[in-house]
């Protein structure tokens, strides 16, 4: 029980933190059928989000909701990759590119981990991957679109993807080594085990790549310490910023129902 | 003359005139400016709310108020698109947006400063201007009529959101209650501001009544909102700060006080808290993202010249 | 009393909000020995800001302290002018240039408010006022230098200090509006009336500007909310997301000694 | 060869070598690199404490720590003049700094993860550091000995402020409590490999400790940190995550656990959790200044041509 709590929250903060980011292209994209379409893609991932922390707060019971797990917790016990987290822009850590680019490689390797995950034992996580992949179906496409576009567009617009896929590439490992929690409850048939996922994201990150005539960046990756990483609540120190404007109201108003 | 007299019919019948139809010079100009004005106004009504996206306090919250300022840019599309069928250009518009030279509502040059601030505006700035809106849903523009009916139907839903935000912060702590009263006390006067000048000093509202562009005058649809608002107000459990508000039984409406026509015109001519940084948000996000609309049009014009070759 | 409080609370608020700016550029400063000049006037102004919030809440009376006031206040109870919390770099919101801008300004003016606050009927105002006087002719004088610099630069260091004059010159009228708090200390001798100040600070600097060979900018104001702006508690959508950051941690640990 | 002799003979009896001295190239060129990557160490050491200056939960901790990271800068200062006085060009330091082909401290490799990290840093690797300067006040070259006097005071001064916050966290909640030691858990293996590999694989040691540049051996330097830091530990209440760490009686020394060289080694070579981050950090605000450092030269130069004509 306290594996499938930890495993909810791991899903439902990527999918929290990365809606976070996505949001703060509002009113911002570069032109309004992308503010639509990020914002689409950040409410689905809200959504999901919403699903896997009441979940995990439910197998948890200690009593607390979706709203106490987002708001309440501090950096060290949120769960989610690395990649979910960095700033890809419109902060000055990137632009559309990055921003695509990670879309690119999250939504690919999400949409993997959920095919797999609508086979899960525990029906809510079966049904949550259900209704994901759908959605995560629409967000790859969508970042796959556009890398094509980028990068047979211009000179320019080229060089910002490549920029933007070197970035992001750097936090890709993380990605499939597999947490003991993983571990655990892929092996009792309720998670997945990330490990597992590689060669099918590598091929479909690489048919878009090769569709976009462009090469599978060779860089180095952001190191884990001594091994921990984003699962084990080891964040870049980009998140605590990233917290403190997701929390700040919340935290300012204790008691406040909403 | 023929069409002429063919367009007046139409419209005095309260028919649609469609894109294709003859339309007299001064109608077309006047309603690419009204909808481009309207489609503007949803596109920079996106930041002070957009402002708290990040920032609201619950989850549930969160995906309201973003699906909301989705909204507002799927407006900003619709009423876009409604202009193109009277021969405008998104882009000129846009130019015309970020350089200043076409207005938007001045509502939104007010500052969101707390999240009850997402309430109020749902439940004041929205509902002003489904009052200022539903009339259009039988404009005489078929277009825009039904482009409007649409924007209608979602600002009606974001309307009921922001009053229940409302009551549910209400229902809280004082602190709660206290910031709500805070931002109604901030955004009552403003809202009446949003009907526009008082129709003695009101231009173009003649012209355009004619044209059934416009089927009230600023002041009746500024008094059926107050009328509207004050017994919502009253269930709430908050005032609007106005000694002068009271039931005129005589009138069969409520009476309420002197608006300051200096500070409407002073905001409407850029000396609002935040004219130059909404038009200089805007203008960044245009430029940021020129070169992806730019690779996005090579892309395109690739694509289509292998489709040819 | 509720004056006083309300007004050691204004100065404090100042000082501590455009301390929070400045410590923004440490380690992003243009060179090494900007990083030490420019924290050594962010930790001038923290130390203001420590003595004025502590006066305000032992005035006060009600068992706070100063870190209770800058943690545990929110938005619409800070009393800063504007001025203090816009970005002005080294965010998206500006460049070095608008931050020696905004300096100048701001040091200029509280200089001159500080000087007849060293005659204030209160020990701890006229007290802080005489530490923060020599403080302040320093901070005006480093910023009057760079402006001498960046004026007297390059062609683009030039266009890049005008711009940042009118950004922040923008937030100028609201320094010497004469709130009611401020008005009735003023009579009681305890305060300074900030009308009182414009023709001295505008004095000094037309100076600066005269010797960098620069016209005063011709700026719209950034206009009240009815009247109300930073000493009322009604700020820009900036400090909210300042208030964010400076708090957060503070927030999250209910209960915590430091 | 007499100038050799003289060099050797005033190194040999503790003197200082001083800038217009003659010296052997080799000692000028490892002296600069030294000085060189301690200063940079300063520099890029400003950006993982600098990370919680806008978030410190108090006004007097944050007061502290910008006190603290302006000293960095401070340090880095003294410590380019020092090399300066060898005829090294601190903006090519610099340059080497952020092309990457000269190195910094590792340890700030690491990320700060919470406000106790602050005080962690403080305690464990300023004492290293500590540890590891404290001897090169009696370095042989003169400049590099007297900024070395001035930061080693002032380290110490840092080192005494992050043991105190500690105490007062370790005074405070449960939740204080378990954010310092979960940071002594993540700073106290890092902090060990600040002394270098150990002495079986350390190049250049013997000629350093000939020149008087090195006074202590990487391993002598460590066991003495060791030494030193725990019974502080035992003072704070907290544990090092070293199960090995036990005291020896016969070598009236703590022994303890190995250190992961691969780790070490890894950091060293650009592959640790922040190398890429800090020196794009480094980068991004020296591009940044550009413009500012450029407009300075031109100033100085106009103000120089007036002077003369």
């Amino acid at each position: 029980h306290d594996d499938l709590a930890a495993y909810c929250l791991m899903l439902g903060d990527d999918a929290l933190v990365l809606a976070q980011r996505l949001a703060e292209w509002c009113s911002r994209a570069p032109e309004l059928e992308e503010d639509v379409a990020l914002a689409n893609i950040a409410l689905d991932l809200l959504g999901q989000a919403r699903m896997l922390l009441t979940r995990a707060a439910e197998v948890e019971g200690v009593g607390r909701d979706e709203d106490e797990l987002a708001y309440l917790r501090d950096e060290r016990e949120f769960r989610n990759v690395r990649l979910a987290e960095i700033d890809c822009g419109p902060g000055p850590g990137g632009d559309f590119g990055t921003t695509i680019a990670r879309l690119l490689v999250f939504s690919s390797w999400r949409l993997a981990l959920f095919q797999r995950l609508t086979g899960s034992l525990d029906p809510v996580l079966s049904a949550a991957a259900a209704k994901g992949v759908k959605e995560l179906a629409y967000h790859r496409d969508h970042a796959a679109q556009w890398v094509l576009r980028l990068a047979g567009g211009t000179e320019y617009s080229r060089e910002r993807i490549v920029a933007g896929l070197a970035l992001v590439w750097a936090y890709t490992e993380e990605l499939y080594v597999t947490h003991p929690v993983e571990a655990a409850l892929a092996d009792a048939g309720v998670g997945v085990d990330p490990a597992a996922l590689r060669a099918e994201v590598d091929d479909v990150l690489d048919t878009v790549l090769r569709a976009a005539g462009l090469d599978r960046p060779e860089v180095r990756q952001v190191a884990a310490l001594a091994g921990q990483a984003g699962r084990d609540g080891v964040h870049t120190e980009a998140m605590g910023y990233l917290l403190a404007e997701l929390q700040h109201v919340a935290r300012s108003m204790p008691g406040a129902h909403w | 003359m023929d069409l002429e007299r063919e367009f007046d019919r139409v419209v005095a019948a309260d028919h649609r005139v469609e894109p294709r139809d003859w339309m007299p010079d001064g109608y077309r100009s006047t309603l690419i400016r009204q909808i481009a004005q309207h489609a503007h106004s949803e596109i920079i009504g996106m930041q002070p709310e957009g402002n708290w996206i990040s920032r609201a306090p619950s989850l549930r919250r969160k995906a309201i108020l973003l699906a909301k300022v989705q909204d507002e840019a799927g407006h900003g599309l619709y009423l876009y698109a409604a202009a193109e069928t009277l021969g405008a250009d998104r882009a000129e518009l846009t130019e015309k947006l970020i350089s200043g030279r076409q207005k938007y509502s001045s509502i939104f040059n007010y500052p969101t400063l707390t999240f009850a601030d997402v309430g109020v505006i749902g439940w004041l700035v929205d509902g002003a201007a489904i009052c200022n809106q539903v009339p259009l849903c039988r404009t005489s523009y078929g277009p825009y009529a039904r482009a409007m009916i649409r924007v209608c139907k979602e600002e009606s839903f974001h309307q009921r959101q922001g009053y229940e935000l409302l009551m549910t912060m209400m229902g809280g702590t004082k602190q709660q209650r206290d910031l709500v009263q805070d931002a109604v006390n901030r955004w009552w006067w403003p809202s009446l501001m949003m009907f526009g000048p008082p129709d003695a000093e009101s231009s173009n509202t003649e012209q355009s009544m004619h044209w059934r562009i416009k089927r009230h005058t600023n002041d009746e649809l500024r008094q059926r909102f107050v009328d509207m608002s004050v017994p919502q107000a009253v269930k709430l459990g908050v005032t609007f700060p106005d000694p002068k508000l009271v039931w005129n039984d005589e009138r069969g409406h409520y009476d309420f006080g002197e608006i300051d026509w200096a500070e409407f015109w002073r905001v409407v001519k850029g000396d609002g808290p935040c004219n130059a940084q909404r038009v200089a948000h805007r203008r960044q996000a245009h430029e940021d993202g020129a070169w992806v609309r730019e690779a996005a049009a090579a892309y395109a014009a690739k694509k289509n010249s292998e489709a040819v070759a």
